[in-house]
């Protein structure tokens, strides 16, 4: 389903990433580590077109991504689900339309709209700050707000970057429990984290992208 | 599928209400930018239309003026009674071929007594002067009206060398000189009209778009959580477009309501008063230049919205 | 102590260079507005002066007319001749005793051909018809020209009463109604232009206002992190006012360089003669009258930026 | 040094810190830990006045903070270096910049600025981006030029909000050497986490505000 195939990916000629190639197949659940810098986020950014890859073939639902058209994207992220490392929550809207806005943008009619996200917000426990603005949360609040806004919308491929880096361990047993229950409807989960205890929590397959 | 493009459109709308609502200090402030600056457009229009109104008031002066020959001057009652009736006969034989002329629309005669009157009444300063003089001192004229669509250099010339050219007229008036340079004003006018219009249109279309752009930068990072998450361009330029004509429309309502209350307030104090002593008459803009103005300034919203957005996508 | 102050003096040059530098669009933006609002500020400042000295000319119009009585009218040549002489000595009479009144300049006498020729140069609008009056029939004038310095109302009705007192004389002219109704009309110009520069004063500081907000705005991000590390207020705020003094500045100079480049091209493609056939005569701006805009211009920019700077700290 | 004594905390009259008392002395390395949501992020902010205790009252150097004068509240933040949760960079400076802004601000000049900051960058393993903006940065490189601006002035009490919440092991005990060197160099630390194994790391007193 993603599939790598011997990426380069430099920036100002400084090679982040060096012939890297793996294949994450259907529903697979997948952790991909390496230390800080290693390149975790531009591997992951490269799977929606963020970025493009200096050398090498990324497909994509069986599609090249280098080749994609410019229209064709905002398709291509309504199917992929993304949590950034940085939340990227919209400061001047509340927790409900924040999570809203996925679907919202797929033309999805009101009603069905104001179902799903509640049905989401009580599931990652942030049903009570529906109305609150993200800046009045605390930082592994607005986490789970990204994690609610990628899952809402029930996309194929889920991509999380360090979804748990501000949670303690419990409520990351419950995201990691709410991320196993929709891989096992279907979504292909890819996780990046350098949380072991994560990792052992998930027990899944590691990419190590230093390794590649 | 169409209940979707409805869907979409029902959003676009709110979101537009909902981008105004979250920027209000931005958007009041591009309101205000863009009110000023079509107020300008305004203002300018309205200067324009009065100066030019004002110019062309003399061009609609379409008259010419005849004096007729003295007959010679004898002192005796039953003389002049003679003369009189001499007189009335000459003029109204000029008066009748002058009628033939193709464009003429009325022709008033001034014995000498008319003429005196006529003289004193339009001639305030001199007035005093004047009263002094006798009134058979002053000639007999004639003045001829043309339809103001037949006034043009050549036509006027023409008539002027046919009068010319006739017996017991002394000589045709109408200032030609004046005709000419007032014109050439008029024409002047209406390119500096143009050219300032122009210019106007193209700051406000600058204004405007700086005003969006601001808007834009403000909400770039927005724009791009919008785009990473899957919107299309569509989906972010739409609500853009309906959020900067909806302050078009509010901007250029409220700096034609200034430009009123202003062009009241000056009715009000009289001041026209003193430009009509001047012989200056002003007026307010029709609605078909507060059209123009108004299609101009939606224009101006639009194309900046355009030119500001493009750059983003 | 006073090399932490340069240190400090030195950083917030620093600053304002960076924060410009870091938003030149914005800065651009807020440029371009403020030159707008000034060069509407100066062009109005520039309308204004020239309608102001326009007005002034009819002012300066200092003069009063007095119609001597005509003697009785012999037709022979040694009565002509005596009557001549006759009227000498009463002109001159007259005139030696306005010469003692304080404030008159300077006093001429015009005989009747002078006066004819006078009225013939001054009216050319209807010098056919003055040409068929013979000059016997004009009065004998004399004309006072006042220092401009001794002209009021009072002044000159109490001239014109004594002077109406006098024998020989048989009416003073002084155009009294012109007089009241263009001062009048000065007196409303004045205070037309003191509100349209009042208007445009608070306007600019509005504009200035919201450009500096709206860079604000776009800070206000920094200016939390800033305060939150230990930054002072004067540390935030001084680098501000900096950059707000050399935007307005700079707009300024823009601003002016615009006007004169628009006033030349008017001058060059001779729009002025035209004016000129109006008696009107354009001048530009007195570096006094710049100063003055420039000042109203950097007020505005520090005021701007105090009122949208004081709501954050 | 820094002392809570039954302090309250409420939004919007939902107290999320009930009777929190607290001694923290001169010199000490503490740990403030507690689920996501507990108020961790608040009870630091309030160290440095940047909110309000509801009731109680909290004294640091020996001076009692809800009293301050507006005009103290820089002077008391330029003794107090803060890691901040989601970092608070400057987006349009340099990472030296970035650093040298805590220096700027209190009026130290050049030259000490450039050998100051070269000196804490290396300390972190970023000399090599210090003409990066921190967009171009990694999450966890963004997370170490935040704590070097706040170790740059070198002040006597040190608040990280989650220091190593995007850190790999190795780079998060690389960081943690650096701060216990600051500690035996006098620096007063308390630091916010959920990492067991970083509690584990540090070995120092821990704080647990959901005890209180
Ligand atoms: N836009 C950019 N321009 C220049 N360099 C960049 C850019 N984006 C990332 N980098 C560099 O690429 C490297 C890898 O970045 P990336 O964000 O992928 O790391 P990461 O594995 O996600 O690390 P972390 O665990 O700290 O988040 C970093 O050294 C970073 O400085
Ligand atoms: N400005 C605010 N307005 C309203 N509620 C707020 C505000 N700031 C924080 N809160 C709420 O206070 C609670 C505590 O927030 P705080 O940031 O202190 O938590 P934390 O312990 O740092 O959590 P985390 O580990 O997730 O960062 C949260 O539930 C949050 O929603
Ligand atoms: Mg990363
Ligand atoms: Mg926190």
């Amino acid at each position: 389903m993603i599939e790598f195939t011997h990426v380069y990916k430099s920036y100002d000629k400084n090679y982040i990433l060096r012939d890297l190639s793996f294949n994450i197949y259907k529903g697979e659940f997948v952790f991909i580590t390496g230390p800080s810098g290693a390149g975790k986020t531009t591997t992951m950014k490269m799977v929606i077109a963020m970025e493009k890859p200096t050398h090498g073939q990324i497909n994509v639902f069986n599609e090249d991504i280098s080749a994609i058209q410019p229209k064709q994207i905002p398709f291509l992220r309504r199917k992929i689900g993304f949590v950034f490392q940085d939340f990227k929550l919209l400061i001047n809207r509340t927790v409900f339309q924040n999570v809203a806005l996925g679907l919202e943008i797929s033309g999805v009619s009101g009603s069905i709209i104001t179902k799903n996200v509640t049905e989401i917000l009580k599931a990652v426990e942030l049903y009570q700050t529906k109305d609150e603005y993200p800046l009045s949360l605390s930082g592994g609040e607005q986490q789970r707000v990204a994690i609610a806004r990628a899952l809402v919308q029930n996309p194929s491929v889920l991509i999380a970057d360090e979804p748990t880096g501000n949670l303690d361990f419990e409520t990351a047993s419950i995201i990691i429990d709410i991320l196993k229950s929709f891989n096992n409807k279907g979504t292909t989960m890819i996780i990046a984290t350098h949380d072991k205890t994560l990792i052992e929590l998930g027990r899944a397959r590691v990419i190590d992208i230093t390794k590649n | 599928m169409i209940s979707q493009k409805i869907n979409y459109l029902n959003n676009y709308f709110k979101i537009a209400f909902l981008n105004i609502k979250s920027n209000i200090a931005g958007n009041i402030f591009a309101l205000s930018i863009m009110s000023f600056s079509f107020f300008i457009m305004l203002f300018f229009m309205l200067s324009y239309i009065n100066i030019y109104n004002y110019m062309l008031s003399f061009e609609k002066n379409n008259t010419m003026i005849i004096f007729l020959k003295n007959t010679n001057n004898k002192n005796s009652e039953e003389a002049h009674f003679n003369k009189v009736r001499f007189n009335r006969i000459i003029a109204s034989n000029i008066i009748n071929k002058i009628k033939k002329f193709k464009g003429v629309k009325k022709v008033k005669y001034y014995s000498n007594k008319l003429s005196y009157k006529f003289m004193i009444k339009h001639t305030p300063k001199i007035k005093s002067i004047l009263a002094k003089i006798k009134p058979a001192y002053f000639p007999k004229i004639i003045k001829i009206y043309f339809n103001s669509n037949y006034i043009s250099k050549i036509y006027l010339s023409n008539i002027y060398l046919r009068l010319k050219s006739m017996r017991h007229i002394k000589f045709v008036y109408y200032s030609k000189l004046m005709e000419d340079r007032i014109n050439q004003f008029i024409f002047f006018t209406k390119i500096i009209g143009f050219i300032v219009l122009m210019f106007l249109f193209i700051s406000s279309v600058f204004v405007s778009y700086s005003a969006i752009k601001l808007i834009i930068l403000r909400k770039q990072n927005d724009i791009e959580i919008l785009k990473l998450i899957g919107a299309t361009n569509n989906y972010i330029k739409i609500p853009m477009y309906i959020e900067s004509g909806i302050g078009s429309v509010f901007a250029f309502i409220l700096s034609l309501i200034l430009l009123f209350a202003i062009f009241n307030i000056f009715i009000y104090y009289r001041f026209n008063n003193f430009l009509a002593f001047f012989k200056i008459n002003i007026i307010f803009l029709s609605s078909f230049d507060v059209f123009i103005i108004f299609f101009v300034a939606l224009l101006s919203g639009i194309l900046g919205t355009y030119f500001s957005s493009r750059k983003f996508f």
